[in-house]
């Protein structure tokens, strides 16, 4: 095989790989539209909350003290002790979810029946008034997430593919991130569990049937306000996943909320309604805008991928305006 | 009592058709622009003037723009930032490449350019609809900014990509530049935003307006009695990006002095200018500069009296004011989804009434 | 009875429609359908749900182009237009469920209705003084007769959203009305109407049809009304047309009689 | 209309809080929110720091005291011109915006209102030109100082000569990020090495193509432009692919440690700087003792020492070295910010001058004139070493390639004062 044939399949692969990473952004996002139809921009923001905490927690961070040490003139900032991971998961979990209940009482339940847009700006809303909390809570310092999880590219892959170009030409081997990998199988189970769940669980049936039709969920007696609160806990769920992928990658720190920009496209590739669009769309932008950069990206002088993943799913979406799977869209008379 | 409209008869249709059917509110009207124009150059101080005064206009012109597309229209479009920063690098062009050209022709110069980009970046909006379209927009948003930065010609070969725009003057007055009076820059952005907020009424006031409220509210209706929504749509972005390139020119070339394309004309833009149109009201005129203040005045009050007042730590206090716009936009849309222009069109309903409400 | 008759004689053919054929992805909604439609008639189109009568509105006003069939209308063969063009040739209509611009006032939603009579360019609306408001105005004077006419004087100014349901109607029509249609389509324009609201509703088409000359078609499920207002009637049954004629010729056609019992073909 | 009312109430409050005493004001354009907080917070407290130990250890400047006021600018252009108009007010002596944007829209504003800009290590490389930039001084290094001699460290390990070697220059996409590509490519075509452009896009989470393209390519040589979280990924990224961190280079911007991996696998990574490192100088003592244990230090502390406080506290040292130099040429102690401009274009940072200040052979000795606001550009060479998990300075502070640099910098100097018709002063 050529070297530049081996390139091109290790560029798509390592596409897919970020592809994931978008999804499981994308996923959050999905969750939320399809159940109250709300366009929940602060899904970034709640990942990197998520995150926060989750590391705060690990490392026994005492939360507030920079505003504490402030006002009370004191210097304080950890309790001194280490929360195992595990735990602290489990903890960081809790915690999203009393935010979906306040979300849910404070937000929501105020502007049910609003238009979308209105919906729209209060999660933005929502997502400066988490920035801030965030960072007066857990200080905007750049934090090392460390549970656990492998990073650097596959040795064992690189020296077994090493042979495959041909004679004589520069070739190191095939590159995948551990990481990458990692989080492919996270979203695979992700995706599996919430398959599941949505169709075996009654409250997953529930969830659809929300999804569906308000009214006729609430006829038949579903409370709209308990399927949002676990719909939001879900979307806190996913977001934490999404938060230690991407912050095992770069640090938590304030730039994690703005992985939100990259799930757009995805979004709009795959249907704001479709969790196997969030997926598929995740990997169809993951791998166009990564052989775009490599093919075309040094003739025009690179950085292309941030707007080249908006164009590929706009020249999409004019030809397919409800998305990859998003429900059709009919015009009645 | 003193607010009504009774006894306040309309002759002729085209009196009942004007901006202020009541006295009261006309006369409003002319005395806030006699103070605007007349009261405030006294007392502007060079903060006054770049902190608040200058911003409040530029951004309120954009919100204008925005309003046109999103309000009147219904088209969401996340766009702004990208649209505004053509209008500022089409001004820095025509400036340094015509020195002898006045600064109001560069300026409408700039917007007619940016409306003929918006109109190409509308395009898909004859296809995509809602959230679909909003992300669309940021399309032209990312791929604007990285065309401007990448493409050395936009910015003559700079080092670093950054523009700064040279000194001008209007009737030997200077407007642009270090040296320019406080009091000059403010009255030019003033004429600029009074005029265009008066040709954004008449626009929405008539056929055109019409077209794009009834493409707005029910499409299919409109085109079936004759307005043919490619003009419609397309027209509303050719004008919405008129306002928002001349924004962008003001804001580069008036408020800033100088720019460069990612930071000044980020993504952040383009949501700010959204808030402003959606916590002023979304298809107000009045709506937008109340949304521009707000927006603008805000920060800077949380600033001043937090930092300046209560002398908290400034990194305290910025995370403060971001948790009370946040939250504060979380409350109007609560308690009034249809923005700071409906609460005053509420208030009024009740004045007219007053003192009999019943 | 032979008044109806009369007007066919003296009046040509505004609208004729030939072998039309639509279908929706193998769904045929049209069969092979054609019928004319006199200068200055009542025309109705009735049958049982489903029929296709909405389809055939929609060809007529271009939403819909039919794959076969040709149609003609004011003497010229009408090739794929897009509905505002057609608009533009003379055919207004209203909705089976109301489709009024919620965001605007009874008066706007009326004056949109004269978009095809304003022809003020763009830069002389954004001057307004001068043409485009002398436009504005003449325009404005037209919409207060059909306001006058049918009396909704008072609701001027109200946004439609908050109007009854009847009165939603009303402002539909006038908004067709304005646009000084030669032809005029009405979907169901009784459609949940109380027997008061009918009567007015029938009095207005009827005014309309001789003060103006408006030729009118309509879709409308109550008999009687249709009867009684209709010089002449199509019936549709599962996209194929079962009858034609004046109200007598139809009501007593057994192929209608049965459609409409349901007996079985 | 009402929110206006509010306004002028906040600005009235804010008006008050105006120092009424004599003080020297050293204003701080901070950003300890946003992005780049991580790389704000430390500088800032590094700035406030030492004007507090001024303060405490010596009774402020030439006996009067200094103040710090702060204003967050969250490396926003528009917030920054709100923070210049408000701190200008208060009489600031001299502006350190910390941002190559606010500094470009600075430099004419400051210009007019007679008011120094010290853009240490970033802002306007050009500014260095002291006749076009009257008000503008950005000794002792800037970007393409940095960048040339980054190239002459890489020639020197390369044993002399780097003909045909390929270097590739992975910057942020931004005015800071494309500041030395006009003189990498000078150099390239004197030197005769190969150059590649890798762009990365704010905020640079995602670089899976920019890594694998220099995977495949193998650049013999990285020099990295970066800031914020684009440093630690690329340098995760590096690690990943297995890239020999000892051929890696940084500018400053991208040498602190935020810039790291934990443990050894960033073990190498050089980085070029302006100034020493470490903590082992006398001024530690006193910032200890008079500001850290007495509870006034800006930050909680924790800061004390890192590269970006000892950046923070380096500009400091040069703006009050600067001041007491104005002091001494105009014969007062309450001096305006048009003296300190002087104080600014006549400083003369000798090692004297530097021991003096508790931070002996810190930084490289500089000395101001009326056209050279820029120094020497001398720049040293740091490297991270993982066992310590400190930076170390392996590389003394050297002169760049000033026949390039000097030629670049007048051509856009020059481009700048036709652009806006400024007469150049005669020096």
């Amino acid at each position: 095989m050529s070297a530049d044939f081996l390139y091109t399949i290790e560029v798509i692969l390592n596409g897919l790989m970020a592809g994931v990473m978008y999804s499981l952004v994308a996923l959050g996002f999905v969750l939320i539209f399809k159940a109250s139809g709300i366009f929940n921009y602060a899904q970034g923001v709640m990942a990197l909350f998520a995150a926060l905490t989750l590391v705060g927690i690990q490392t026994g961070q005492i939360p507030f003290s920079h505003l504490i040490n402030a006002i009370f003139g004191t210097n304080i900032h950890h309790f001194g002790w280490q929360v195992p991971t595990v735990l602290a998961i489990a903890l960081t979990v809790g915690v999203m979810v009393v935010f979906a209940i306040i979300v849910e009482r404070y937000i929501l339940h105020h502007l049910v029946n609003q238009e979308p847009i209105i919906l729209f700006m209060a999660t933005i809303g929502l997502a400066y008034f988490m920035e801030g909390f965030g960072d007066i809570m857990w200080g905007s310092d750049i934090k090392t997430l460390d549970v656990g999880l492998p990073s650097g590219g596959s040795r064992w892959l690189e020296d077994y593919t090493l042979g495959w170009a041909a004679e004589g030409e520069q070739y190191y081997g095939m590159y995948l991130d551990k990481l990458d990998m990692v989080a492919s199988l996270v979203a695979i189970v992700l995706v599996v569990s919430l398959t599941i769940f949505s169709q075996y669980t009654t409250t997953g049936r529930a969830l659809r049937a929300v999804a569906d039709d308000h009214q006729a969920a609430l006829s038949v007696g579903i409370s709209l306000r308990t399927i949002w609160v676990i719909v939001w806990s879900i979307a806190g769920f996913v977001a934490l996943v999404a938060g230690i992928m991407w912050g095992a990658k770069s640090g938590v720190q304030f730039s994690l909320s703005l992985i939100a920009l990259k799930a757009l496209p995805v979004l709009m590739l795959g249907g704001f309604t479709s969790i196997p669009g969030a997926i598929v769309g995740g990997l169809i932008i993951g791998v166009g805008e990564k052989l775009f950069e490599y093919a075309i990206g040094p003739m025009i002088g690179g950085a292309t991928e941030n707007w080249f993943a908006y164009v590929l799913a706009l020249m999409f979406l004019v030809f397919r305006p409800q998305g990859l799977f998003g429900e059709k869209i009919i015009e009645r008379v | 009592m003193f607010y009504r409209e009774s006894g306040d008869f309309k002759k002729t249709y085209q009196k009942d058709s004007q901006t202020f059917p009541i006295k009261f509110d006309r006369m409003r009207y002319y005395f806030v622009l006699a103070v605007a124009f007349l009261v405030i150059p006294m007392f502007l101080t060079d903060y006054m003037a770049n902190a608040v005064m200058i911003p409040f206009l530029v951004w309120a012109i954009a919100a204008l723009g925005l309003n046109i597309l999103v309000g009147y229209t219904g088209q969401l479009s996340l766009g702004t930032g990208g649209f505004m920063a053509v209008g500022a690098y089409a001004t820095y062009k025509l400036m340094t490449a015509f020195p002898g050209m006045d600064m109001v022709s560069i300026i409408l110069l700039s917007g007619l350019i940016t409306a003929a980009v918006g109109a190409l970046f509308g395009l898909p909006s004859l296809r995509i609809k809602g959230f679909y379209l909003a992300v669309a927009t940021l399309a032209s948003q990312f791929f604007l900014v990285w065309l401007l930065n990448k493409v050395p010609w936009f910015y003559n070969y700079s080092a670093s990509g950054q523009i700064s725009a040279p000194q001008r003057e209007m009737f030997g007055v200077i407007i642009t530049g270090p040296h320019a009076t406080p009091v000059a820059a403010y009255i030019f952005c003033l004429v600029f935003a009074v005029g265009l907020a008066w040709l954004a009424r008449n626009l929405t006031r008539g056929r055109l307006g019409r077209s794009w409220m009834a493409i707005r509210d029910m499409d299919i209706a409109a085109e079936i009695i004759g307005v043919n929504p490619l003009m419609a749509k397309l027209s509303a972005f050719a004008v919405s990006s008129f306002f928002i390139g001349i924004a962008g020119s003001l804001f580069f070339s008036v408020y800033l002095g100088a720019a460069e394309v990612t930071e000044a004309f980020g993504i952040t833009v383009s949501f700010a200018v959204l808030f402003m149109v959606i916590i002023g009201g979304l298809g107000s005129i009045f709506g937008s500069f109340v949304g521009a203040a707000f927006m603008v005045l805000m920060p800077v009050l949380l600033k001043n009296v937090l930092v300046g007042g209560m002398g908290w730590p400034t990194d305290l206090a910025a995370h403060f004011e971001y948790i009370i716009v946040g939250g504060l936009i979380i409350i109007f849309l609560i308690v009034e989804p249809h923005g700071l222009a409906q609460m005053a069109r509420v208030l009024k309903e009740k004045l007219r009434l007053w003192p009999f409400p019943h | 009875m032979n008044e109806p008759l009369q007007k066919m004689e003296a009046a040509s053919k505004l609208l004729e429609l030939k072998n039309i054929d639509l279908s929706f992805g193998g769904v045929k909604a049209i069969s092979n359908i054609s019928f004319d439609v006199l200068e200055g008639e009542v025309r109705a189109i009735i049958g049982p749900n489903g029929a296709g009568k909405s389809s055939m509105l929609n060809v007529i006003n271009g939403f819909y182009h039919p794959q076969q069939g040709e149609i003609w209308f004011d003497g010229k063969q009408r090739h794929s237009m897009k509905p505002y063009q057609i608009a533009y040739q003379g055919i207004a209509r209203t909705f089976q469920n109301i489709a009024l611009f919620k965001g605007m006032s009874v008066l706007d939603n009326i004056m949109t209705g004269r978009f095809t009579h304003m022809h003020k360019n763009v830069l002389w609306q954004a001057l307004w003084k001068g043409p485009a408001e002398k436009e504005e105005i003449e325009n404005r004077e037209f919409v207060e007769h059909i306001i006058d006419f049918l009396e909704i004087q008072a609701i001027r100014k109200t946004p439609v959203g908050r109007l009854p349901y009847g009165l939603q109607k009303r402002v539909e029509l006038g908004r067709a009305l304005a646009a000084q249609p030669k032809m005029l389509l009405l979907d169901e324009p009784m459609a949940g109407m109380n027997v008061e609201e009918k009567e007015d509703m029938c009095r207005f088409i009827l005014d309309v049809n001789d003060t103006f000359g408006t030729t009118i078609v309509l879709i409308e499920h109550d008999m009687g009304v249709v009867m009684d207002i209709a010089d002449r009637v199509v019936v549709l049954d599962y996209g194929r047309k079962i009858g034609d004629g004046t109200p007598d010729v139809v009501r007593n056609d057994q192929t209608v009689i049965d459609a409409y019992l349901g007996v079985s073909h | 209309m009402k929110l206006t009312q509010l306004a002028t109430i906040a600005l009235t409050t804010l008006a008050i809080s105006v120092p009424v005493a004599a003080e020297l004001v050293f204003p701080s354009l901070s950003y300890r929110t946003g992005p780049y907080a991580a790389g704000g917070t430390p500088y800032a407290d590094g700035w406030a720091d030492y004007f507090t130990m001024l303060n405490k250890r010596d009774g402020g400047i030439g006996g009067v005291m200094t103040s710090v006021p702060e204003c967050e600018t969250g490396y926003n252009t528009a917030k920054g011109v709100e923070c210049y108009e408000s701190l200008k007010g208060d009489g600031a002596l001299v502006f350190n915006p910390l941002s190559t944007g606010i500094t470009y829209q600075l430099i004419p504003k400051a210009t007019a209102d007679d008011i120094p800009l010290l853009t240490q290590g970033y802002g306007r490389t050009s500014g260095a030109n002291g006749a076009i930039f009257s008000h503008v001084f950005n000794f002792p290094a800037n970007y393409w100082a940095g960048a040339s001699r980054i190239i002459n460290r890489i020639k020197q390990e390369a044993g002399g000569e780097i003909a045909g070697k390929n270097i590739a220059l992975v910057y942020h996409n931004s005015g800071y990020g494309k500041e030395p590509i006009p003189t990498l490519k000078a150099l390239a075509e004197k030197h005769g090495f190969e150059l590649t452009l890798i762009p990365v896009d704010h905020p640079g989470q995602e670089q899976k193509s920019q890594w694998l393209q220099i995977r495949r390519e193998r650049p013999d040589n990285i020099i990295l432009y970066g800031w914020g979280v684009m440093n630690q990924v690329a340098l995760q990224e590096a690690a990943n692919i297995r890239y020999p961190m000892d051929q890696m280079f940084g500018i400053w911007w991208s040498g602190t440690e935020n810039d790291k991996l934990d443990g050894m696998a960033s073990h190498g990574y050089k980085a070029a700087t302006f100034h020493n490192v470490g903590t082992d100088y006398p001024v530690y003592a006193d910032i200890n003792k008079h500001v850290v244990d007495a509870g006034l230090a800006a930050g909680d502390g924790s800061n004390v020492g890192s590269v970006l406080y000892n950046r923070g506290m380096y500009a400091a040292m040069t703006a009050a070295t600067a001041a007491a130099t104005a002091q001494d040429m105009h014969g007062t102690a309450d001096i305006t910010s048009g003296m300190m401009r002087d104080g600014l274009e006549n400083i003369n940072m000798s090692d004297a001058v530097m021991a003096a200040a508790g931070l002996p052979k810190f930084g490289p000795e500089f000395a101001g004139s009326c056209d050279n606001h820029g120094g020497t550009g001398q720049v040293g060479i740091q490297q991270w070493d993982g066992k310590e998990q400190a930076w170390k300075l392996i590389g003394g502070f050297e002169a760049p390639d000033m026949k390039v640099i000097g030629g670049l910098i007048k051509a856009d100097s020059e481009a700048y004062a036709a652009e806006n018709n400024i007469t150049p002063r005669d020096c």
